[in-house]
């Protein structure tokens, strides 16, 4: 059973080289090749699955031991991988709705004549993500995280003719970077207390090491997180990496990917429960960036702009409740699956209205689509429900869960998170409502474009729809079928540990307040979009809405003060290389040049003033002779 | 008489032969001061065996003369070659080659 | 020409004639000097009898002859053991025959032979009036340009007189080194002085630069010489006595029957330092030491190539040897005084050659500079006062002769209309017209800058261990230092042989007689085997590597 | 006696060289041919001495031993520890690339005379490099070893001096001209790096009276030769010059941009892949084992400047406007980390930098190989001349995309480990340094993708349009190499297993043992 797990990520490798390297002649058949072999590590992972399930709680966890990979004295690196119950949680996850967008895909990207590469990209991105969720120690979890990395770059910058795109995945891939030092750095830190990195050892001993290497290690850790997740203040590329094709953002930049910092995170959980001074700086990051993202989302007249925002602010949540610890590592998962439901259908929404609008992405220019494509219009309502949290859809549950534990972390603490929670609640209705209004209802407000054909608003072909169905389902009914009777709690338990928190509001007043704003949200969404037609353009808008369109001018410090200061270092750089340096060698080459030029004209050709150093030469030599002599 | 005041003598001879060497122009004179420091070596030579008392000062003095004599015959023959080439014997015209 | 004879001639000269012992000579032990000698001699009776379209012939025989012969008697005697346990002063105390004398003998003779070959080089000008022609004047005697000379060349006549010469320099060289006493030192300066000044005036093309070169080379040494002369007047008046034996033992204070006016002037150190000083003073002027090197770039570039190569090899060896024997023989005494002077001679040699060297742009001016900056190392290794700075010191002499000669034979070959293109500019680009003749230049400058695997790195690891070893740590720095800026102007000529685009209207490569390419190759040969197998020639010099007293 | 296995290793291209050189000026092709095919065979001796070498077994192993010059205290000594071999493998595995690579530069444009003949020059004169430096990571004699050390220059520098890039902005004459000042730049400052060295070897004879590496290094250990401190650390600093030259660290690095730019790519990859690798590899040999004790008090000094080199390589790379400029920049940073690697004194460092040099020599040869194609192609060095290459020439962009991962040690591919186990060697001795040096990495991704993105995506430049994918011959070059790049990043265990005695005997001779975690848990 064990070996399985090998295949399990072995499948869309394979899927990977084939398509990569297997050249043009694989053209026509690419897609069904990638979208077959996603579909087979789907497979593996029920049959896993159900194998756990067999098992009773406490025998859960699958090691297998592929081979040493760098072994040098103390250093020990092993390929090993361990599946229990969070590593299967994601697997089920990453797989099954990888496979969905794989099918997707191979209606969305028709008419691209790179549709092979694209799968072998997908693939790869699969086989990095499986690694990285299955990796038994965080050195090779650290080869998943730069490999999704990787895949993420090669997807955003899929269309790399668009300048706009090359810089928007190489802006993805450097500030990943970051998080990345974040890690190794971790890495070394645990290397130097532990002795190792293997989860086994570090985690059963981190009580043993010095809170203040553990806060490091912490520290640490959450900038990975921030970097891979988009938290603040690493956040600024996923805005850009919209410029990747939809369903890239749909799997890679709702789903999958960008929640790898909450795995992280929650994985690392005995380290965090021993470091409370990293747990805070988690919450903190975690309820910045839900508002952060919240207020962007609501700016945004890019519908995918807007979802990406909506994203990181879900996200948020998950990281807060991650930093709650054990009170909230498990409504972290729920809530990052069944965002990975609906987040996953919004976006493919998203994409199978660009499909219909000839690839148009301005909110503005949508408006009335729900006549013309109604499944879209359906699912995608669904999807908006469940993530405003409509009670007894599935965001309703795990978001609820969240903020109740943010209260349950108690002082004041509990209270500002907890606010923070709900305030999120209420922006997030707001700007989705927002987007489901400009979307689909208020009149049409598409024009020809330049060269004057107009979009024809259709549905999407059924290969595209079945996914969308899919997700919609997992998006009503994900957060019950987990929450009924705690099922998804007692089945993450044994790995992440669980405290009930003890919230100083009842559990009815969190839900309650939480319906108050959500109704709060949807009324002033109402009120703004749905009462009066939506102006074509813009309005300039107050000071705070063209900060949020500027991603509250995050980018711009960026440039001003990462970019160009940047530039001016090398440049300098460049010049003292070039003058000091080199200066300085090439100053002394040309000093004995000088010398030389200088000494050459003693050697004026007059015989006699050669006699004359003769015989001052003669003079010195017989007087220091004698000088010797003398001392 | 002291034989050491002979010494001064011949060290007052070459020091005069070198200065001369030192500052005429023409070759032939030039040459001539070489012989002249030469014998101020020579009357050396015979002072110093005189005060040892032994004669390899005076033996070697004839030697000197012989090598003069050498000195003559192949700087003359040198000289000569370039004063009819440049009609002048100035060393100082003799200054092709510097640098 | 033993001194101390006579002066037993006199002292005994109470006692009847008949009991003057006759003065013993071992003729065996002198043969490479009586040789070589004698062939001269025979050299001049050739230019008396021989028709002139002979001569060339003839003298070229003999000379090679000779100059085997000699060799081959050097190796006899080095066989024999008078390099080693049979080493003894003969001709009564005139003459050294031990390791030092030998080896430097050998050395000089083969470097002789090879500047022999290219003193007889007549391929490279292009033949007058159906003649050959060598490197030589016509005829020296006639002024240049004029009808004489004209009519000379038109008579085909050739100064064969040089090879002669050539012997009784090759001669007065053979003797330097092994001279004992302070007279026979001088004698054998001026043999080998005087051939050299007329032959640096023999140049057959550029014939005003030549006589320039051989005026000022004559002036400025006989100059020097009689400061050498005049330290010797010194000495002798310090010691009393001309031989070196004698001359040490008074300077160590080991001598024994003082009489009453030694002791009154072995007091006077003056007389010492003075006369050590001045006789080293013409000793370092030979050698091609700063301060009193400023002859050496002139005469190097006026000189005929082939007496350039012949001088700038064989007299630095001569000089060198007579430099050790003093220093070591006659005063060790006095180490202590003149070894402090040496270093700082030897350092600014070091680095005036190398500095000036940069800027120059005349082939044979670098290459002079070069020889100077080498006069440097070699004394870093004098300077060690050890077996080791000996035989360091023979070893680097023996490869660097050849060397040199080679070097000097390659800028023989580069010519265009006036002659041999010496000027740098000119040999832009030889390394694509004739890669051959470049590349193996180009190993001669390697060897001249110390590369690994060349003769030259061999022997200045050899004198820098050596300085090294004899507590001169600083003057190895020094000269890694000058090593460094002395590569400089070596790779500049390489680049400008290979990288640089060829001139149009460039030099082209004349293709020697087999004797100039006899030249090359040997010279190629030593660089490469002292290079690459020094040790053969490692062990015959520390063998060689004790002085006699 | 057994067969001579390692002189036969360094003997083989030597020959080759002469009988390259010495084929006639008509028949080029031959000459390519017979160099390759002696480079193969060389290939097949090194993969022998691999076969042969027991890591178990003795430190130093096939050696060999002959009298050479005993007045000098030098004898031929040759012998491979587990570093050795490596490299020596990594040697012979890059020069038939190289070669192969470099199959049409050096056909001669013009001919100067019927004797001039570049084409056996250059393959004669990289096969002559070859011979060089294997023998100088055989020799165990430290004479020996400057010999060839010193005299591997003058091949190099012909081979900077006299081939360059075909197609040049400012013409052939510019050209020439900032080739031989590259050329002249290179040489000087290794000959002057090696002269220094020069006075410190016969330092070393001075104090201990000959040249062998194990002799001295027993002599030491057992006390019986005794060297005065300052001694010690001035010998020790006239090595660590030269091999700091070579390798090279900042601020004695900037000949080799200029070297790297005016060489062919070929040429290129044998200076930074090949030639360079004997400066890290002698100070782990020399450095350490003869001057232990002044190697740690060099420490502080030489981390500090590696970490410099690491920064300010990064830096410069990504200043840069010339592509070969970058790759050099970028190389300077990689030595920053070996260096780092070497003088961190921890087994991971020491392991991690030798691993360092071998998988550098790789994934440097992929990028400027494909880079040099490329150059090929549209004959400019300058990014700013490339734009959207990737569209019409995807193979060759990838194999490009794929070389610059390497060189931001993407985790998968072998640089990787080799950079993290040098980050966890510093960091576990010298956290400080280890985490400023882990910006590199960053840096490391933004001169890369930056490269990338200039020359490969965007609009399709006009000049680029109509460039032909990578050939037959070229894809024969680049596979192999990224092949091996994946295998190493995810197999590294062959070479760790072999390198690992050798450090840890390194790591007893300078008397240092790893730091100890403060929690036992993985044990």
């Amino acid at each position: 059973m064990e070996n399985l797990i090998a295949l399990l990520i072995a499948a869309p490798l394979l899927g990977a080289a084939v398509l990569l390297v297997g050249g043009r002649r694989l053209d026509r058949v690419g897609h069904w090749v990638g979208t077959l072999l996603s579909a087979t590590s789907f497979v593996f992972g029920l049959i896993l699955f159900v194998d756990l399930l067999g098992k009773n709680a406490e025998h859960r966890t699958l090691i297998k031991h592929l081979f040493t990979w760098v072994p040098v004295a103390g250093f020990q690196a092993d390929v090993t991988f361990r599946l229990d119950q969070l590593s299967m949680t994601f697997v089920l996850l990453i797989t099954g709705v990888g496979s969905l967008i794989h099918l997707y895909s191979v209606g969305y990207m028709e008419h691209d004549e790179r549709r092979r590469r694209f799968f072998g990209y997908l693939n790869l991105f699969l086989a990095a993500m499986l690694l990285l969720v299955l990796a038994d120690n965080y050195l090779l979890l650290y080869v998943g995280w730069e490999g999704v990395g990787l895949a993420s770059y090669l997807l955003i910058g899929f269309w790399q003719h668009k300048p706009s795109a090359a810089t928007a995945a190489k802006k993805a891939f450097l500030v990943n970077r970051v998080g990345d030092m974040g890690l190794s750095i971790a890495i070394m830190l645990m290397f130097t207390t532990f002795g190792g990195f293997a989860f086994g050892p570090v985690l059963s001993h981190a009580t043993e090491a010095s809170e203040g290497k553990l806060t490091a290690i912490g520290l640490m850790l959450l900038l990975a997180a921030c970097g891979k997740s988009a938290q603040v203040p690493l956040q600024s590329w996923l805005g850009d990496a919209m410029e990747g094709p939809t369903p890239v953002s749909a799997l890679i930049h709702a789903a999958t990917m960008v929640t790898a910092g909450v795995y992280l995170i929650v994985r690392s959980g005995a380290i965090f429960n021993a470091a409370p001074d990293a747990q805070l700086a988690v919450t903190v990051v975690g309820a910045v960036t839900l508002l952060f993202g919240a207020i962007v989302g609501c700016a945004k007249d890019d519908i995918k702009k807007a979802l990406a925002g909506s994203t990181m602010s879900q996200i948020g949540y998950m990281v807060l409740a991650a930093g709650l610890g054990p009170i909230g590592y498990v409504f972290a998962i729920m809530h990052l699956v069944t965002h990975g439901f609906f987040k996953a259908g919004l976006f493919l929404g998203a994409g199978s209205v660009m499909h219909g609008m000839n690839d148009e992405v301005d909110m503005r220019k949508y408006g009335g689509l729900r006549t013309y494509m109604p499944v879209t219009f359906i699912t995608f309502g669904l999807g908006y429900l469940a993530i405003i949290g409509f009670p007894g859809l599935s965001g309703f549950f795990s978001k609820d869960k969240i903020i109740e534990a943010a209260f349950a972390k108690g002082g004041t603490e509990g209270w500002i998170l907890g606010g923070a929670a709900l305030l999120g609640a209420a922006i997030t209705a707001f700007y989705m409502t927002r987007v489901m209004l400009m979307t689909f209802f208020g009149e049409k407000r598409w024009q020809p474009d330049e060269n004057g054909n107009e979009p024809h608003p259709h549905e999407s072909p059924r290969v595209m729809t079945i996914p969308m169905i899919v997700l919609a389902v997992g998006s009503v009914f994900g957060g019950a079928f987990f929450s009924i009777g705690d099922r998804f709690l007692h089945w993450l338990e044994p790995v992440t540990g669980h405290s009930e928190g003890h919230s100083p509001v009842g559990a009815w007043t969190v839900t309650g307040a939480t319906m108050v704003c959500l109704l709060i949200g949807v009324g002033i969404a109402w009120a703004q979009y749905g009462r009066k037609p939506v102006p074509a353009v813009a309005p300039r808008g107050s000071l705070l809405t063209r900060a949020a369109r500027r991603d509250l001018l995050q980018d711009d410090f960026n440039h001003v003060v990462l970019v160009r200061g940047g530039e001016h270092l090398t440049r300098s750089l460049v010049y003292v290389d070039h003058t000091l340096v080199d200066g300085v060698v090439n100053g002394t080459a040309a000093g004995f040049g000088g010398l030389s030029g200088r000494l050459r004209r003693l050697q004026n050709g007059f015989a006699r003033s050669y006699a004359v150093s003769m015989f001052g030469g003669a003079a010195l030599l017989v007087a220091a002779t004698l000088l010797m002599r003398a001392v | 008489m002291n034989p050491v005041n002979y010494l001064y003598l011949a060290a007052l001879l070459f020091t005069i032969g070198a200065t001369g060497v030192l500052i005429r122009r023409n070759a032939i004179v030039v040459f001539m001061c070489i012989e002249l420091m030469l014998n101020a070596c020579n009357l050396a030579f015979v002072t110093f065996s005189r005060m040892h008392g032994n004669l390899d000062g005076q033996i070697i003095a004839f030697f000197t003369m012989v090598v003069a004599a050498a000195e003559v015959v192949v700087g003359l023959a040198i000289i000569v070659s370039l004063f009819r080439t440049r009609h002048s014997a100035s060393v100082d015209d003799a200054s092709l080659m510097k640098l | 020409m033993s001194t101390t004879a006579v002066h037993s001639l006199w002292t005994t000269a109470a006692d009847p004639i008949s009991k003057i012992p006759a003065p013993k000579i071992e003729y065996g032990q002198l043969s490479p000097t009586l040789i070589v000698v004698g062939a001269a001699l025979v050299g001049v009776l050739i230019e008396a009898f021989i028709p002139r379209k002979s001569r060339y012939y003839a003298q070229v025989f003999v000379s090679v002859v000779a100059l085997c012969a000699a060799f081959a008697a050097v190796v006899a005697l080095a066989a024999d053991g008078y390099g080693t346990t049979k080493a003894h002063i003969a001709a009564m105390g005139a003459i050294a025959v031990d390791g030092p004398s030998l080896f430097l003998q050998g050395t000089i003779l083969l470097a002789g032979l090879v500047g022999l070959f290219t003193f007889a080089e007549r391929r490279l000008d292009p033949a007058a009036h159906g003649n050959r022609v060598d490197s030589f004047a016509a005829q020296a005697a006639s002024v240049p340009g004029s009808d004489s000379e004209k009519a000379a060349v038109k008579a085909g006549f050739t100064t064969t007189e040089v090879f002669p010469l050539l012997l009784f320099a090759i001669a007065g060289m053979l003797v330097f080194p092994s001279a004992n006493d302070l007279l026979t030192l001088f004698v054998a300066l001026e043999v080998f002085s005087l051939p050299l000044y007329l032959m640096c005036a023999l140049a057959r093309r550029k014939r005003l630069m030549s006589q320039e070169a051989a005026v000022k080379y004559f002036l400025l040494g006989a100059f020097a010489s009689a400061f050498t002369l005049f330290g010797i007047a010194l000495l002798y008046g310090y010691a009393g006595s001309v031989s070196y034996a004698r001359i040490a033992q008074v300077v160590d204070g080991t001598v024994t029957n003082v009489d009453p006016a030694l002791a009154n002037t072995m007091g006077n150190d003056a007389l010492l330092l003075l006369g050590s000083a001045l006789i080293v003073m013409g000793l370092l002027f030979k050698v091609g030491a700063v301060p009193f090197h400023m002859w050496t770039p002139d005469v190097y570039q006026g000189a005929p190539t082939p007496v350039t190569g012949f001088m700038a090899a064989a007299t630095k060896v001569a000089a060198f040897g007579a430099l050790l024997r003093l220093l070591y023989v006659v005063l060790p005494g006095m180490r202590w005084d003149w070894r402090p002077v040496m270093w700082a001679v030897a350092i600014i040699t070091m680095l005036g050659g190398a500095i000036v060297a940069i800027t120059q742009t005349d082939i044979k001016r670098l290459l002079a500079y070069s020889s100077i900056a080498h006069a440097g190392f070699i004394l870093a290794g004098v300077i060690a006062t050890s077996k080791d700075g000996v035989s360091s010191v023979l070893f680097y002499l023996a490869g660097y002769s050849f060397v040199t000669i080679g070097a000097f034979a390659v800028v023989t070959l580069v010519r265009d209309a006036g002659g041999e293109a010496t000027h740098l500019s000119k040999w832009a680009g030889l390394g694509r017209r004739s890669p051959l003749v470049a590349a193996v230049f180009a190993v001669f400058l390697l060897a001249f800058a110390g590369i690994p695997l060349t003769s030259g790195f061999a022997g200045k690891f050899a004198v820098f261990k050596a300085a090294a070893d004899g507590g001169a740590a600083p003057l190895v720095v020094v000269g890694v230092i000058s090593s460094a800026i002395a590569a400089f102007f070596y790779i500049r000529v390489i680049v400008l042989m290979f990288f640089s685009e060829p001139r149009p209207e460039g030099p082209t490569v004349a293709v020697p007689s087999p004797l100039t390419m006899a030249a090359i190759a040997m010279g190629v040969a030593v660089t490469l085997v002292l290079g690459v197998a020094p040790q053969y020639f490692l062990n015959l010099a520390s063998q060689a590597g004790v002085f006699v007293r | 006696m057994s067969f001579p296995l390692l002189t036969a290793t360094a003997a083989l291209p030597a020959v080759g060289a002469v009988a390259t050189a010495a084929v006639p000026a008509a028949r080029r092709t031959a000459a390519k041919w017979l160099a390759l095919l002696v480079s193969l065979a060389t290939l097949a001796l090194a993969i022998t001495v691999l076969v042969r070498f027991d890591p178990g077994g003795a430190r130093y192993q096939l050696t060999e031993s002959h009298a050479w010059i005993a007045d000098f205290g030098v004898r031929y000594e040759l012998g491979v520890d587990g570093i050795a071999v490596a490299l020596i493998a990594l040697t012979a595995l890059l020069i038939p690339f190289i070669i192969l690579a470099g199959w049409h530069d050096a056909d001669p444009l013009e001919t100067g005379s019927r004797r001039w003949r570049p084409t056996q020059g250059f393959f004669g004169l990289i096969l002559a490099v070859e011979a060089m430096v294997v023998i100088s990571f055989e020799a165990t004699d430290v004479f020996l070893f400057y010999i060839f050390f010193e005299a591997m220059l003058i091949p190099m520098y012909f081979l900077i001096g006299g081939f360059g890039d075909r197609a040049h902005a400012q013409g052939e004459a510019a050209a020439s001209t900032q080739r031989s000042y590259a050329a002249v730049k290179f040489l000087l400052y290794n000959l002057v790096g090696g002269l220094i060295m020069l006075a410190a070897v016969i330092g070393l004879y001075v104090v201990a009276g000959n040249f062998s590496l194990q002799e001295i290094v027993q002599a030491r250990a057992s006390g019986s030769l005794h060297m005065a401190t300052s001694t010690e650390r001035w010998l020790f600093l006239g090595f660590f010059f030269a091999f700091a030259v070579k390798a090279p660290l900042w601020p004695l690095h900037t000949w080799l941009p200029n070297a790297m730019q005016e060489s062919t790519a070929p040429v290129a990859v044998l200076i930074t892949a090949v030639v360079d690798k004997v400066g890290t590899f002698a100070m782990l040999r020399f450095c350490l084992q003869l001057f232990p004790e002044a190697s740690k008090w060099a420490t502080p000094a030489i981390l500090v400047l590696s970490l410099i080199s690491i920064v300010y390589g990064a830096l410069l790379a990504v200043g840069q406007r010339d592509i070969k400029r970058l790759v050099a920049y970028a190389s300077i940073s990689h030595f920053g980390f070996i260096i780092m690697g070497i003088f961190a004194m921890t087994s991971q460092g020491q392991s991690g930098a030798t691993l360092y040099m071998v998988n550098h020599g790789i994934s440097t040869a992929a990028l400027m190989l494909v880079a040099g194609f490329l150059i090929s192609r549209r004959g400019s060095r300058l990014i700013a001349d490339y734009g959207g290459v990737q569209k019409v020439a995807p193979v060759l962009a990838g194999t490009f995309l794929i070389g610059g991962l390497a060189t931001l040690s993407l985790p998968g591919l072998a640089p990787f480990v080799s950079e993290f186990l040098v980050l966890v060697g510093t960091f576990s001795r010298y956290p400080v340094i280890g985490i400023i040096a882990t910006f590199g990495i960053v840096l490391a991704a933004l001169y890369t993708l930056v490269l990338y993105q200039r020359t490969m995506t965007g609009p399709v430049k006009p000049e680029v349009s109509a460039m032909p994918d990578l050939r037959a011959r070229e894809l024969v070059v680049v596979a192999p190499l990224i092949v091996l790049l994946i295998f190493l990043g995810v197999y590294p265990k062959p070479v760790t297993d072999i390198v690992n005695p050798a450090v840890k005997q390194t790591m007893s001779d300078v008397h240092k043992t790893d730091p100890k975690p403060s929690v036992e848990a993985a044990k």
